[in-house]
């Protein structure tokens, strides 16, 4: 679960990582307010889950409360990269004297933390790992005995940041490093980490995201999702516990398990069709799960033609056609649907599906016939 | 011969009580896996189907030999359920479990690791299956016979897909070992290659991976390295769109590597062929063994 | 450090190890009013760092204020085992279903905690150990990976304790090894630990020793020391830097090193003589130290003579030797110094001695000669 | 030949700017101890009478080829320096330092184990002389001279005291090794003896124990069982009353294991020499060598 920034500092500040003090506000009259209180010079920071927004206009600075407005009304609403913004953050502005990066990191191939630091703030930390990757001081945490002082102290020597600040910066990573393995994250980004002209040290920005299946450990933080943040059918999806994902194209998938359900893609794409969505029905999708997915995927109005790729380990195929028939009862799908079901209780689910007669359902025996049908289906009802 | 379970196997079940557990060990065991008990905290002394039921890892050990287990219990316990079985003297766990907490997946691992005692597979992995032998975990057993192609692989039912148009195409197989789509998986790809390259049965491999992480990369070159059986490769996830989360914790394509192209490019650079289609990887392995 | 009861007990309720409600009181008019606060009946508790109180009378119910002001005036200044009863701790008396033990210790053997479960509680438990082995369970906790929840569970079964507190028993020994690792406890102990009839787990005791080292880390801890519990001279010394264990006999001994002083005490023993203290000056003895040493010492009346053994290492025998100077200079003592210097700066050290001529002072070479001379001036003084 | 240091030992001691670091390193580097490198966070570049000092171990290893350890630094930075100096790849770590919490020693000890790439001497301890190579530590080697016994002990000072009695009666050492007196040193007396029994310049071990733990009681197994050179032992603590804590963390007599008597019986059963004074023991070693 990716944090806006300011829970992202919200949840910095519980643990002692220094951020300036700021509000949330939702619509332009809170806004004014909350820099009325944070005070002027302040930063107008849209709230949205993507980097890159300062040089898209997604961040200015109110010297005075007509500018606070101004602000809060051209950044409400405006559209970055896709997400609409809903929400602002105001806070008092810093004098900058330098500017770092920091971060701490779940590496999959150490199967242990990165923590990195860098003095190259400020800018897309990965052309600077391309362009210059000395300028990036990086070190793995063994998990099992945690972030040490050596650690800290290692990477400001290493990354070159000004002696003053070894002390501060460097407890300042152990910080991090204690966001990271408390809250339980996967990431937790610091990109600028300033330095004020009176030496002190802070986190501008705050990208942290967490682990989803630890929520249910950090009932404070599972609080802190903004489903008006996401998008409506993929929260659909998550509250009927189906994995989706929306794509551009005009055919509807669901398979089960994450690879299949990939794979399933791939063939369809090698078909000459474009997948609409990737939807994983999940290890052991019952009746319901597969009811509430032909939902969620008919949601979406260019589908032409949906295509059902199963293949029963856990999951029983007769569940899958009961629940593709409880489907149709309830909601009667104006597309075409190409059905194929194998593994366990093969035979029972097509049988059922071969008694139910459904309208506009076709039953494929083999993974690649299923695709070209499907892709075949989409293109005539597109033609 | 087979890799990691065979008829020697003496399976004991975490969470055997629960529906899943139970309805899957019973499975096992009609395949002929010799699943000697189970486990569930304040149920000792009871059975499932004839099989014991004790409260702790220590007592299955101890009182049915087990040395095997397979760990069916809810996330928020899995963990612990590993840790467990490795510490009663457990070599082998398999973990069915998904959705385990990734700071979970990382404690157990480096402490896995830190004592070398035990080999976990998975979590989040659909078992293990050596046909004729023994069947561990939820892979559909029937549509599988023996011979001589290996199996590995990060996704399970993708594992099934492959494995069935290959039985299809006529080829048994001598082990299919799932070993999850999690960010800290127990067994990589590596392991598995390394244990199907010393078994005799084994004649060649076929691997399937999907986009994110590094671990199919890191595979090639371990092939390139020290696989001399021919290894057929798959990727899953050509068409995933960068930055999106495909179900797989595991699946995230994070920048230029990690992508399906990428890994598809790593491993026929390695000598690996690698089929675009599940239907190509049974053509593949057709074409290869008949040579 | 040991924790007196109610100051474990204290420790616990902040870990959230159920304990009964109670106050501590210094005198009788406090002990009356914390019983009427507790309520009646209760248990009026000697607070001493030594066990076994219950059997010597230390522990009393009182069912009215009368018996509780009768037994607080019994237990307030009674001497168990040495040691005056200074404070009492008065609690809610508690119905007993079940009396366990449990504990976390650290154990230098094994290099890790050790945590016990036995149903044998109430007992003492090193009898247990001797008679009934298998009665007490046990297990070593890897400190790199924590108490998990497989270990209590582990414990609770293989103790054999009641089926339907086996989870309530479970989570207590995880709050038990919490309080061990995140105070930085060396012991653990809870004795008994009881199952009411109404099925609920509570700590009756509490014995927690802290880990001096660590204190600096706990500031809330190091407050909990209690000097009026503790010898006046051993806390004379410790405010000194230097460890003085009080003994029972005549001649008193400064050495430097834990080793040395200990082997010191022996050849003095050897030669015939008793010491009357242990008294290590630690690594690097500065004369002042030396002279703190010496008030230390002859503070304790029954000193007939004095023997210091040093041999230097990072102690300098130069140092050691102005401090003994500066220390007759200030205090005058009364009885027979044997000195031995040898080591780091030996010959600078018996040089400044020398030049002093100290009244009383004698110098010998070897240890077992300076263990002789002093074994022979306090028969002298003695006899 | 001698154990653990000698000319091939290249120094880092941390806290080398502090008052006893700075004396200690100049003591060890007069005595012919290539002392190469200092750590102290923040004094990088500067140097300490000649020994150049780095911000961190790291940094000494690259640019100093340090290979040897020296931690002087307070107590509560103390753990942190011996994990920094093992990141850093120091193969021999000597800790003087004394008053380290115990739990930061438990941590500091398992996790050396588990990684299995640095020794631990110490902490509390006086550290190694190999007489006529190299000092670390604070041993005054003045009194010692090359010989063939070889001196393995829990206490600093008592250390100094027998190795001048042996001096004084005509015997020199190989090594001198201080464990130091701590709940958990990062080396065992079995770890020293081994050592010893292997070191062919050694011909006789002194181990000189204390009260408190049961580290003399495994030795003297360890001793029945591999060690063919003969052992003199000692024990200090015999006056001291049990239940009392002895200045050292690790002198607590507990119940009835632990004792003086008992470890000197122990070790006597295993066909030690035990003996009662620092010159019982140079009698001991006179008598076992002139045979």
């Amino acid at each position: 679960m990716d944090l806006l920034e300011y829970q992202g500092k919200q949840l910095f500040a519980r643990h002692d990582v220094p951020v300036p003090a700021g509000k949330p506000a939702r619509d332009v009259e809170d806004a004014v307010a909350a820099a009325d209180e944070v005070g002027y010079p302040c930063a107008i920071k849209a709230q949205v889950q993507i980097g890159g927004r300062g040089k898209l206009g997604g961040i200015k600075i109110a010297n005075d409360r007509d500018e606070a407005q101004e602000h809060a009304r051209a950044i409400l609403g405006m559209d970055i990269r896709g997400l609409t913004v809903h929400e602002l953050w105001i806070e008092g502005a810093s004098q900058i004297a330098s500017e770092y990066y920091a971060s701490v990191v779940f590496d999959r191939s150490a199967k242990a933390p990165l923590v990195m630091l860098s003095t190259k703030g400020g800018m897309d930390i990965e052309q600077v790992a391309d362009e210059d990757p000395d300028a990036i001081a990086h070190l793995h945490v063994d998990p099992l005995l945690g972030f040490q002082d050596f650690h800290g102290r290692r990477l400001a020597f290493e990354a070159g940041i000004d002696d003053d600040v070894v002390r501060p910066v460097a407890a300042m990573l152990a910080k991090l490093y204690e966001v990271f393995a408390s809250e339980e994250a996967t990431l937790v980004e610091v990109n600028p980490l300033i330095i004020t002209p009176e030496r002190e040290v802070r986190a501008l920005d705050a990208k942290v995201t967490l682990d989803g299946n630890a929520l249910y450990r950090h009932g404070q933080n599972a609080l802190l999702r903004d489903l008006s943040a996401e998008d409506p059918q993929e929260v659909m999806a998550a509250e009927r516990g189906l994995t989706y994902v929306k794509l551009d194209g005009d055919i509807g998938i669901l398979a089960n398990g994450a690879g299949l359900s990939m794979s399933t893609l791939d063939v369809v794409a090698e078909a000459g069709g474009t997948p609409a969505n990737f939807l994983d029905a999940g290890g052991g999708s019952r009746a319901d799960a597969i009811t509430a997915a032909v939902e969620v995927i008919l949601s979406d109005a260019k589908v032409k033609a949906v295509l059902f790729n199963i293949f029963g380990g856990i999951t029983r195929c007769d569940e899958v056609a009961r629940g593709l028939i409880e489907a149709f009862a309830r909601i009667q799908p104006q597309v075409p649907f190409v059905v194929r079901l194998d593994g366990t209780n093969g035979e029972e689910g097509r049988q059922l599906l071969s008694e139910a007669r459904l309208p506009g359902v076709h039953t494929e025996v083999t993974m690649d016939d299923a695709a070209a049908k499907v892709v075949e289906l989409a293109l005539g009802a597109g033609g | 011969m087979s890799i990691l379970i065979d008829a020697e196997t003496r399976l004991c079940t975490s969470g055997i009580t629960g529906r899943e557990g139970t309805f899957h060990s019973l499975r096992n065991r009609d395949y002929g896996t010799q699943v000697v008990a189970g486990v569930t905290p304040g149920k000792g002394g009871q059975d499932v189907e004839g099989i014991p039921v004790f409260n702790t890892f220590h007592d299955a050990v101890e009182k049915e030999g087990a040395n095997t287990a397979m760990v069916f219990v809810p996330p928020r316990f899995a963990a612990d359920s590993i840790l467990e079985a490795e510490d009663a003297g457990i070599e082998l766990i398999i973990c069915i479990t998904e959705g385990i907490p990734a700071h979970d997946e990382l404690r157990v691992y480096n402490t896995l690791k830190k004592n070398g005692r035990a080999r976990l597979i998975g979590p989040n992995c659909p078992g293990i299956l050596s046909p004729g032998k023994a069947s561990v975990g939820i892979i559909p057993a029937m549509f599988f016979g023996e011979g001589n192609v290996g199996v590995v692989s990060r996704s399970g039912t993708l594992t099934y897909q492959i494995g069935y148009v290959l039985a299809q195409s006529g080829f048994g197989n001598s082990s299919i070992v799932g070993i999850g789509g999690d960010p800290v998986p127990g067994t990589d790809f590596i392991d598995v290659l390394a244990m199907f390259q010393e078994d005799p049965e084994t004649e060649l491999i076929v691997m399937c991976g999907e986009i994110g992480g590094d671990a199919e990369e890191r595979a090639a070159e371990f092939i390139s390295a020290s696989v001399t059986k021919p290894v057929i490769g798959y990727i899953a996830g050509f068409t995933a769109p960068p930055g999106k989360t495909m179900g797989h914790a595991g699946a995230i394509v994070s920048g230029s590597s990690g992508g399906a192209q990428a890994k598809a490019d790593a491993l026929q650079a390695c000598g690996v062929t690698v089929g675009k289609t599940p239907t190509q990887v049974a053509e593949a392995a057709a074409s290869l063994l008949r040579v």
